[in-house]
């Protein structure tokens, strides 16, 4: 047992290899570092900040892409795992989030809710999903999950002179710190039962002893807390009024990375802990998957509000993302990994172009606001349109092979074709609201004539996702076999 | 060599690149470049598509000029084209259309001409890459991505209800290939190909068939558009431009009868041979219904519309009456008959929506009521649009006889009921094909300002009688499009045949 | 006492948090305390089974929960005062202007 | 130059005539126009007369010859090409005659008008058209055919396309005609379906076989256990509904008359015909007078293999044709519109023909088609004419006294009206008169009341006739001032091709009855079974022709027609009150004969009316109805209100978050419990 170390074992344990670690060792120290450039610095717009933040990500990415891992280690105690799962989650979330920043530099430059703050909690938060990927026991989860939780509740409030960004604070905050209650009691139930915190422990335990009720009870939980963090309905109630009422250069952030990260959690905690109940937590994942296809897609038909609206889809495309893993394969997994990291790349497009269309301090938020975007700026017109036609699943984009993926998955499961089939209907919804907002793009006149001019970092994000959308969806290749390389250890 | 050439690709991609070309590159600002490059482009899409004839031999009934590259290896998806003697004329159609459909925008469209240029040219790339494609998901990608650009086209220039039709012609559409995505992912997934030639030879039980003959019947039927799934079209029809109408009516709809024949008969030949009936009720209620409707209409592109679904109740008709026919030669015959109707049907509805187009942009209306008497002011009109609307009725001489003289002859042979039924449209054809000319063309000037029309001009002209000249010639000597399509649709007669066989 | 007490009794907590979020309309203070009764009810689970399992791993969780609930609690009170500054009270069933 | 490329010049000539006067008639003018369109006319009646005459005279051998392959796919092979035979060269020698007489005559009656050239195309392209039908060796040909002459006719109905009611008249002739070739179609599939081949050859060669067969073995045959048909393999059935069994031959035969009924105007397709005559006069003497309306007449003669087999089919068009050749006759009295009593007597006429098909006279039949192309062309120019004259009026009741003012229009009018009437030595007489004595000797069903319309329809047929010559000619002036000082003469151009069809209305009779009738002219294009051989006897009583109009003084019919004659000079010329006196007696005939047996206000209120509210029913209730506002948009509305209602779940409560958050827990938790 380890519970009787000495020190000296510890400093030898200590003295062990600090390299699988060393991303999100450097992202701490440089984010601590800059906290105290940032105290220290006069710059109004923040500009250093900003920029060191986009460097800190960048070194930190290439960090990963140089120790990319080829085998998977259990390291420090086991209570974190490095294998190319971790790596290429870390590696997209890293991504996601330097895109997100881009995304939010204009905006809250424009909003003076600029403080260096802003975008410490995104690289605090990032270090908490870095965390959480690598995660390999129940504490170690959870305190990435925590890690990253708390940031994202801080910068829903960051606008704090706006009602509606208090009101969604304390929304997501009092749902989410429900929800890591449901995980941790569900966690507790865990360790009762098997006496293992460690995912692998857990795992063995399944193996060698038929699931007791406790522990199916205790799995509940566990898929409760995940179901919250994904926004999966009937857990999904946080997700549109946090997403509406968060400063829009925190829902992209939002939107995007946290749920890759909740995907890492997910595979963690369901195949690598849970693999043994593996038919539980699927009937529990298609009840999910199924009410969240079903009420995602209804509920935003009937939405006026743009952000609401994307809100709304993005609890539907959980419900297809949630196909992937229902169908418990590596393919399953990967299809998943896929749908939820090009969902990510559209919905941070998505998010952005409010931002896009944003002028001055006002707000976007109508789906009528994007009137005659098309006719103001063709390009940037054509290219959200690329986005929200990606998002219903349409060829050439990406989201269609995402799409493409999920139901291969389901399909080879036998019996679930039905699953396929459900969600083959719903996006029939799905596809009616988005061509709504591509109708309110090109099709309505425009109220103001004027040319959006927008600065280089915008057009910059919304270049690279649009353009990644449709690039991906040409030559989708690439990133499937990176998807599917992330599994080769399950 | 110019044979060795990638010519699919071309036919795909010169229009894809094209389109792009002109929405970014010279735009609305130098539109004089847009329309050059749009020009140009079309010609020499017009002339891949001659070359495309003398390239295809035809001669084997198997697919020719195959191109093959790995595009997604993981999911085994691959770009694999491929011409049969039943795409090749599509292309081909496809291509002529394009021209004229880029000529006729020159004149009639009058706002953001770039797009639609390049909404054109990329309907076209799209459209080729749907008959090209051999890989079940290439077919499908293309299929849908089709949609996008039309659903601008009808939207951005459509009449005043454009965004309704166009929505709905989106989702109508949407709605049957999702069902189809669905199934083909679950033959691929069994073959492990998405190979077309692959599923086409999968041995399927009897409940897949059913199931996957279902989705494709979803997919195809309200493509083609099969009654009572056809409501789309009538209001897509009439609030997109001329040019919107004259692709949809010429080639979209072709997609579904496309769609029957590659996927529907040889992948799922015992599910098909098990419900013909039930399709061929539908498309018998098509051509005597929608017969009775088109009489009714109001609006010249709502009737025209009303008669394309009664047209391609015969294309369904022949292709599915081959269930009930036991010799070759009769369903030879019938599918003959479905794909010349095709054929026919995308040069005469082309035509006819063009001559509503050039009546729409001097009188700005479609109400029959506000027309009467046309042929006083515009003579060569009124004479070329005699011959589309009696093309339109059937008139033997014309292409659109063809069709549904070898659909009536070959349903015959299954049973003559089915045939009296389908012969009902040489009366109703005929009657709201002739009414709608009577209305509109004969009769004195209905008012000063048709009293005062002018003739159509050069650009007009050169569209009409282009078609005109295809229509003629298409009726008066088929045999060299029966030669291309004959060996690929007995090739296809006799896998399903054999797969029927092999199941029994 | 037997493990099943204990976990009964923090079944209780965890039922009176819950039910105490459910029902609250008034004071978002009383939303922050029953997530710390809520923890409180998954610690003394974790630590009965900590006892029960003669396993220390337990216990030391229940520091690492405690240790984040702390954090929570000051991010919690910090959106409070926002909460409080932008709508000049801290009512529960005052924050509706995110629906639908 | 072989026959083959003689029948390519017949064809085609007046095609390219067609074409250029269409396309270039703007820039040739009007007399180039004329020049060249007459002069292509022309080399196409003297080959088509050399080639008859080389039928006439020489008994050339049938030609069948494949121009090209239209569509040959597997087994099948649809080609365009031409058989030559006794039948067709006598339609060629009709069509191409009348045709260049109409051309000519053209050139004075369509001098005013702007639509020269056009009408030039016109009849150019119709006369191609017609010599297709007659021409052609398949059956898809002959389509082809038959519905280019009902385009062109319909263009031609509505030349004066400003005239509601010209425009009316053509749409309603084209639809009535559709209706037939509806059948037509279904005939075609039929062939197609017993025969397998679209040819004309093998389907008479089949045909032959049966005839040779079952007229070599009757007794065999005849005990019941195998027929000709049976033997190979032609004795097909359909069947509509269960228990009901129709013989395909039949069946066939009686769609392919269908199609007959519509072009040649039987009752009750008749409709068209007599609306047509809104169209110019030189057209209603050739389209609807000489060679379209016989199209369905030839059609029938040239499958007379096929009826031959079809008691049931022959039943049916002896019945139509009588009914059509005395009701509408009766009809053509009570008019007034000159051209329009030509036209009922021509529906008249052709049911006569159609009679004498219906018992199997079919060379009787197309004999007195020949005959009736000449002196009914010449009638509809003659009226043509006096229309001219009268500046377009064309109401009997606003003429008379003609014949001093117009000569050779009174004479040529006088031969035909007694040509039409059947006067012994006249063409007339000869080919009606055959007609006649064959219904006597039919045993057919329906031959009786066949006979007895025949009989009737002679006194009805001078009655109109003669009504209507004295009426316009004779009597006092009823014109006004105006028209009645110019009334003259009509120009050369207009009266030659009077003279010259009035010579074969005369005297056409004297040469080709004889072989025609009796001599076999016809017996490589006609089958008729033994048994059915009504034209037998007239050996008999034939003699010569001249012999055969002395022995027409002595049959009832000619008895008749004097009496009709007579009957006609007593009430409208001698008596005219008495024609006043009879309307009023016998005024509800007048009226149902007046309202012409109410055909068109029946078809008027049912078929279109019906049809037109039938679309906008099924168009309202089922398209708009039921699949839009129902399932399509009904749908969508029911998923927009769903989806609103479930938009208001989300309160925007916390309390309610959480509760919801609590209940999916209880719910995935129960759901884990029973699965377990």
């Amino acid at each position: 047992m380890e519970t009787t170390l000495s020190l000296a074992q510890v400093i030898t344990n200590i003295n062990h290899d600090f390299w699988p670690l060393f991303p999100e060792l450097f992202l701490l120290s440089a984010a601590s570092i800059l906290l105290m450039i940032d105290v220290f610095s006069v710059d109004m717009d923040r500009k250093l900040s900003y920029n060191l933040a986009q460097f800190i990500l960048l070194v930190t990415g290439i960090i990963i892409v140089f120790q990319f891992p080829t085998s998977q280690d259990f390291l420090y105690h086991r209570h974190f795992i490095h294998d190319p799962l971790s790596a290429t989650l870390k590696i997209s979330m890293v991504v996601l989030t330097s895109i997100a920043l881009m995304f939010a530099r204009p905006y809250i430059l424009q909003r003076r809710i600029l403080r260096g703050e802003y975008y410490l909690l995104h690289l605090f938060s990032l270090l908490g999903m870095m965390l959480l990927v690598s995660g390999s026991s129940l504490l170690s989860l959870y305190l990435g999950l925590e890690l990253m939780s708390l940031c994202l509740y801080a910068l829903v409030a960051m606008n704090r002179r706006d009602k509606l960004s208090a009101e969604a604070a304390v929304k997501y905050f009092v749902m989410g710190a429900i929800a890591s209650g449901f995980i941790l009691y569900g966690i507790s139930f865990v360790y009762g039962v098997t006496g293992q915190i460690h995912l692998a422990d857990i795992a063995a335990f399944l193996n060698d002893n038929e699931a007791s009720l406790t522990l199916r009870f205790a799995l509940v939980f566990i898929v409760t807390g995940l179901a919250f963090k994904f926004g999966a309905v009937p857990f999904q109630m946080w997700v549109p009024d946090v997403y509406h009422g968060a400063p829009t250069s925190t829902t992209v952030f939002l939107a995007s990375a946290p749920k890759v990260a909740a995907f890492g959690l997910a595979i963690r905690i369901l195949v690598f802990g849970f693999a043994g109940v593996l038919v539980d937590w699927q009937n529990l994942l298609i009840i999910l998957a199924v009410s969240s296809m079903l009420v995602g897609n209804l509920v935003a038909l009937a939405q006026t509000n743009i952000k609401r609206l994307l809100a709304y889809s993005a609890i539907a495309h959980i419900g297809y993302f949630l196909l992937g893993l229902i169908a418990g394969n590596t393919q399953g997994y990967a299809a998943s990994l896929f749908y939820i990291l090009t969902y990510a790349i559209t919905a941070l497009g998505g998010f952005g172009c409010l931002i896009y269309m944003a002028k001055g301090r006002q707000e976007v938020d109508r789906i009528d606001d994007l009137k005659g975007l098309g006719q103001r700026n063709p390009w940037a017109g054509l290219l959200v349109s690329f986005l929200f036609l990606s998002m219903a699943g349409l060829p050439p984009f990406v989201g269609f092979w995402a799409k493409l993926e999920v139901i291969k998955a389901v399909l080879n499961v036998d019996g679930l074709i039905w699953l396929a089939l459900v969600a083959a209907f719903m996006s029939i919804i799905g596809l009616f609201y988005y061509l709504k907002v591509v109708k309110v793009i090109f099709f309505d006149k425009a109220e103001v004539e004027t040319r959006i001019r927008a600065e280089r970092s915008l057009r910059l994000g919304l270049g690279i996702t649009s353009i990644a959308v449709i690039a991906l969806g040409l030559f989708p290749t690439q990133l499937l076999e990176f998807c599917q390389k992330a599994f080769q250890y399950i | 060599m110019l044979t060795q050439i990638p010519i699919l690709s071309l036919l795909i991609w010169l229009p894809l690149i094209g389109g792009f070309l002109v929405l970014f590159g010279p735009g609305d600002k130098m539109l004089v470049w847009s329309q050059r490059i749009s020009l140009v482009i079309s010609i020499i899409v017009v002339f891949l598509c001659g070359l495309l004839l003398y390239m295809f031999s035809g001669a084997s009934g198997q697919m020719e000029l195959a191109e093959y590259a790995q595009w997604i290896p993981s999911l085994n998806i691959n770009y694999s084209l491929g011409v049969d003697g039943i795409a090749v004329p599509l292309i081909v159609l496809t291509g002529f259309i394009n021209l004229l459909v880029i000529i006729g925008a020159m004149g009639s469209i009058k706002f953001r001409r770039a797009q639609y240029y390049s909404a054109a040219l990329l309907l076209t790339g799209l459209m080729n890459g749907v008959f090209a494609a051999q890989d079940a998901i290439l077919f499908y990608v293309f299929w849908e991505a089709m949609l996008i650009p039309m659903f601008l086209m009808i939207g951005v220039w459509g009449g005043p209800n454009r965004i309704y039709a166009t929505i709905k012609f989106f989702l109508f559409t949407f709605f049957g290939s999702i069902f189809m995505l669905v199934g083909l992912i679950y033959m691929g997934a069994k073959a492990g190909s998405f190979n077309i030639a692959d599923l086409q030879k999968m041995p399927l039980t009897m409940f897949e068939q059913t199931w996957i003959f279902i989705a494709f019947v979803a997919a195809f039927a309200v493509k083609i558009p099969m009654v009572p799934v056809h409501t789309w079209l009538p209001d897509a029809h009439v609030e997109a431009p001329t040019g919107g109408s004259v692709i949809l009516a010429a080639i979209m709809l072709k997609m579904g009868g496309y769609g029957f024949l590659r996927f529907a008969l040889p992948i799922t030949p015992d599910a098909a041979n098990e419900y013909a009936w039930i399709l061929i009720a539908f498309s018998l209620v098509a051509i005597a219904y929608i017969g009775f409707i088109a009489l009714a209409q109001q609006d010249m592109k709502k009737l025209v519309a009303y008669s394309s679904i009664a047209h391609m109740g015969f294309v369904t008709l022949g292709i599915f009456i081959i269930f009930k026919l036991s010799n070759l030669d009769a369903s030879s015959m019938a599918v003959q008959g479905a794909m010349i109707q095709m054929i026919s049907h995308g040069l005469i509805s082309g035509a006819l929506f063009f001559s509503i187009g050039v009546l729409y942009d001097r009188v700005h209306s479609r109400d029959i009521a506000d027309y009467g008497g046309v042929v006083n002011s515009m003579p060569i009109f009124g004479a070329l649009m005699m011959l589309f609307v009696l093309a339109n009725a059937g008139l033997p001489g014309t292409s659109g006889f063809i069709g549904e003289f070898f659909v009536i002859l070959s349903s015959f042979q299954a049973d003559w009921r089915i045939a009296m039924v389908a012969a009902s449209t040489l009366i109703l054809g005929a009657a709201y094909s002739l009414w709608l000319y009577k209305r509109v063309i004969f009769g004195k000037p209905l008012n000063d300002t048709i009293e005062r029309l002018e003739d159509i001009n050069t650009r007009e002209k050169f569209i009409l009688i282009s078609l005109a000249l295809m229509i003629l010639a298409l009726g008066i000597f088929p045999q060299p499009l029966i030669e291309i399509m004959q060996p690929s649709i007995e090739g296809l007669l006799n896998l399903t045949q054999s797969k029927l066989e092999g199941a029994a | 006492m037997s493990l099943t007490h204990y976990l009964v009794v923090s079944a209780i907590l965890f039922s009176i948090s819950v039910i105490g979020i459910v029902i609250n309309r008034k004071n978002v203070i009383t939303l922050l305390m029953c997530i710390e009764l809520m923890l409180l009810a998954v610690n003394t689970n974790f630590i009965a089974f900590s006892r029960y399992l003669d396993d220390a791993t337990g216990q030391i969780f229940v520091f690492f929960i405690l240790t984040v609930a702390a954090a929570e609690a000051a991010i919690g009170l910090a959106i409070l005062v926002v909460l409080f500054r932008t709508h000049r009270n801290i009512d529960v069933a005052d924050l509706k202007g995110l629906k639908g | 130059m072989g026959i083959f490329n003689q029948l390519l010049i017949i064809v085609f000539a007046p095609l390219i005539g067609a074409l250029l006067a269409g396309f270039f008639g703007n820039k040739l003018g009007r007399v180039w126009t004329h020049r060249i369109a007459i002069s292509l006319v022309a080399t196409s009646f003297l080959l088509s007369l050399k080639i008859f005459l080389s039928y006439f005279y020489g008994s050339a051998e049938p030609l069948n010859q494949t121009l090209y392959h239209w569509a040959s796919f597997g087994n099948i092979s649809i080609q365009v090409g031409f058989l030559m035979d006794s039948l067709a060269a006598m339609m060629i020698v009709v069509v191409t005659f009348v045709s260049l007489m109409v051309h000519i005559y053209s050139i004075g009656y369509m001098q005013d008008d702007n639509g020269y050239q056009r009408f030039f195309s016109y009849i150019s392209l119709f006369t191609f058209s017609m010599l297709m039908l007659v021409m052609s060796n398949n059956f898809l040909q002959l389509f082809f055919g038959w519905e280019a002459v009902g385009v062109v006719s319909y263009l031609l109905i509505g030349f004066w396309f400003k005239k509601e009611s010209a425009i009316f008249a053509n749409m309603k002739a084209f639809l009535v005609n559709r209706v037939g070739d509806f059948g037509f179609l279904l005939g075609i599939g039929g062939i197609l379906y017993l025969f397998g081949s679209l040819d004309y050859a093998p389907v008479f060669e089949k045909m032959q076989q049966a005839k040779a067969m079952q007229e070599s073995a009757q007794g065999v045959l005849a005990s019941g256990e195998v027929t000709a048909l049976g033997a190979l393999g032609l004795e097909k059935t359909f069947s509509p509904w269960a228990g009901v069994e129709w013989s395909a031959i039949s069946f066939i035969c009686i769609c392919l008359f269908i199609g007959a009924m519509g072009k040649s105007a039987q009752v009750p397709l008749h409709v068209w015909l007599p609306d047509s005559m809104e169209g110019p006069t030189p057209i209603s003497a050739l389209i609807h007078a000489a060679t379209m309306v016989t199209a369905g007449v030839f059609l029938v003669a040239r499958m007379s293999p096929l009826f031959e087999f079809s008691e049931t089919a022959l039943a049916m068009i002896t019945i139509i044709g009588a009914i059509t050749a005395l009701f509408m006759g009766l009809i053509g009295i009570v008019q007034n519109d000159i051209k329009r009593i030509v036209a009922y007597s021509t529906l008249s006429q052709l049911g006569y023909m159609v009679v004498a098909l219906g018992v199997s006279a079919y060379s009787a039949a197309v004999f007195h088609l020949f005959t009736h192309a000449f002196f009914k062309a010449l009638l509809f120019l003659a009226a043509g004419s006096v229309i001219v004259a009268m500046h377009h009026e064309q109401d009997l009741r606003k003429m008379g006294g003609l014949r001093k003012y117009m000569p050779i229009t009174y004479w040529t009018s006088v031969i035909g009206t007694l040509a039409l009437i059947g006067t012994p030595f006249f063409a007339g007489f000869y080919s009606k008169d055959a007609i006649i004595s064959a219904v006597a000797e039919a045993q057919g069903w329906g031959s009786n009341f066949a006979y007895f319309a025949v009989m009737a329809g002679v006194v009805v047929t001078a009655l109109y006739s003669i009504r209507m010559l004295l009426l316009v000619f004779h009597g006092p002036q009823k014109m006004d001032e105006h028209t009645a000082s110019h009334l003259h003469e009509s120009p050369k151009v207009i009266t030659y091709p009077l003279l010259l069809l009035a010579v074969p209305s005369l005297a056409i009779g004297w040469i080709t009855a004889e072989p025609m009738l009796i001599g076999g002219y016809f017996d490589d294009a006609i089958m008729v079974l033994n048994e059915h051989n009504t034209l037998a006897h007239l050996k008999d009583i034939f003699g010569n022709a001249w012999a055969f109009a002395l022995h027409g003084f002595v049959t009832p019919v000619f008895w008749l027609l004097l009496i009709g004659a007579i009957a006609a000079w007593f009430v409208f010329a001698y008596q005219p009150q008495l024609a006043e006196l009879l309307a009023k007696v016998l005024m509800p005939i007048r009226k149902l004969l007046q309202n012409k047996y109410y055909f068109d206000q029946f078809n008027q209120k049912v078929f279109a009316k019906g049809s037109l509210g039938l679309g906008r029913f099924l168009w309202r209730y089922g398209d708009k109805a039921i699949i839009d506002d129902g399932i399509v948009n009904g749908s969508a509305h029911g998923v927009r209100k769903l989806a609103d209602k479930a938009r208001k779940l989300q309160s925007g409560y916390l309390n309610h978050y959480a509760l919801v958050m609590l209940i999916g827990l209880m719910v995935l938790i129960g759901y884990l419990y029973l699965r377990n």
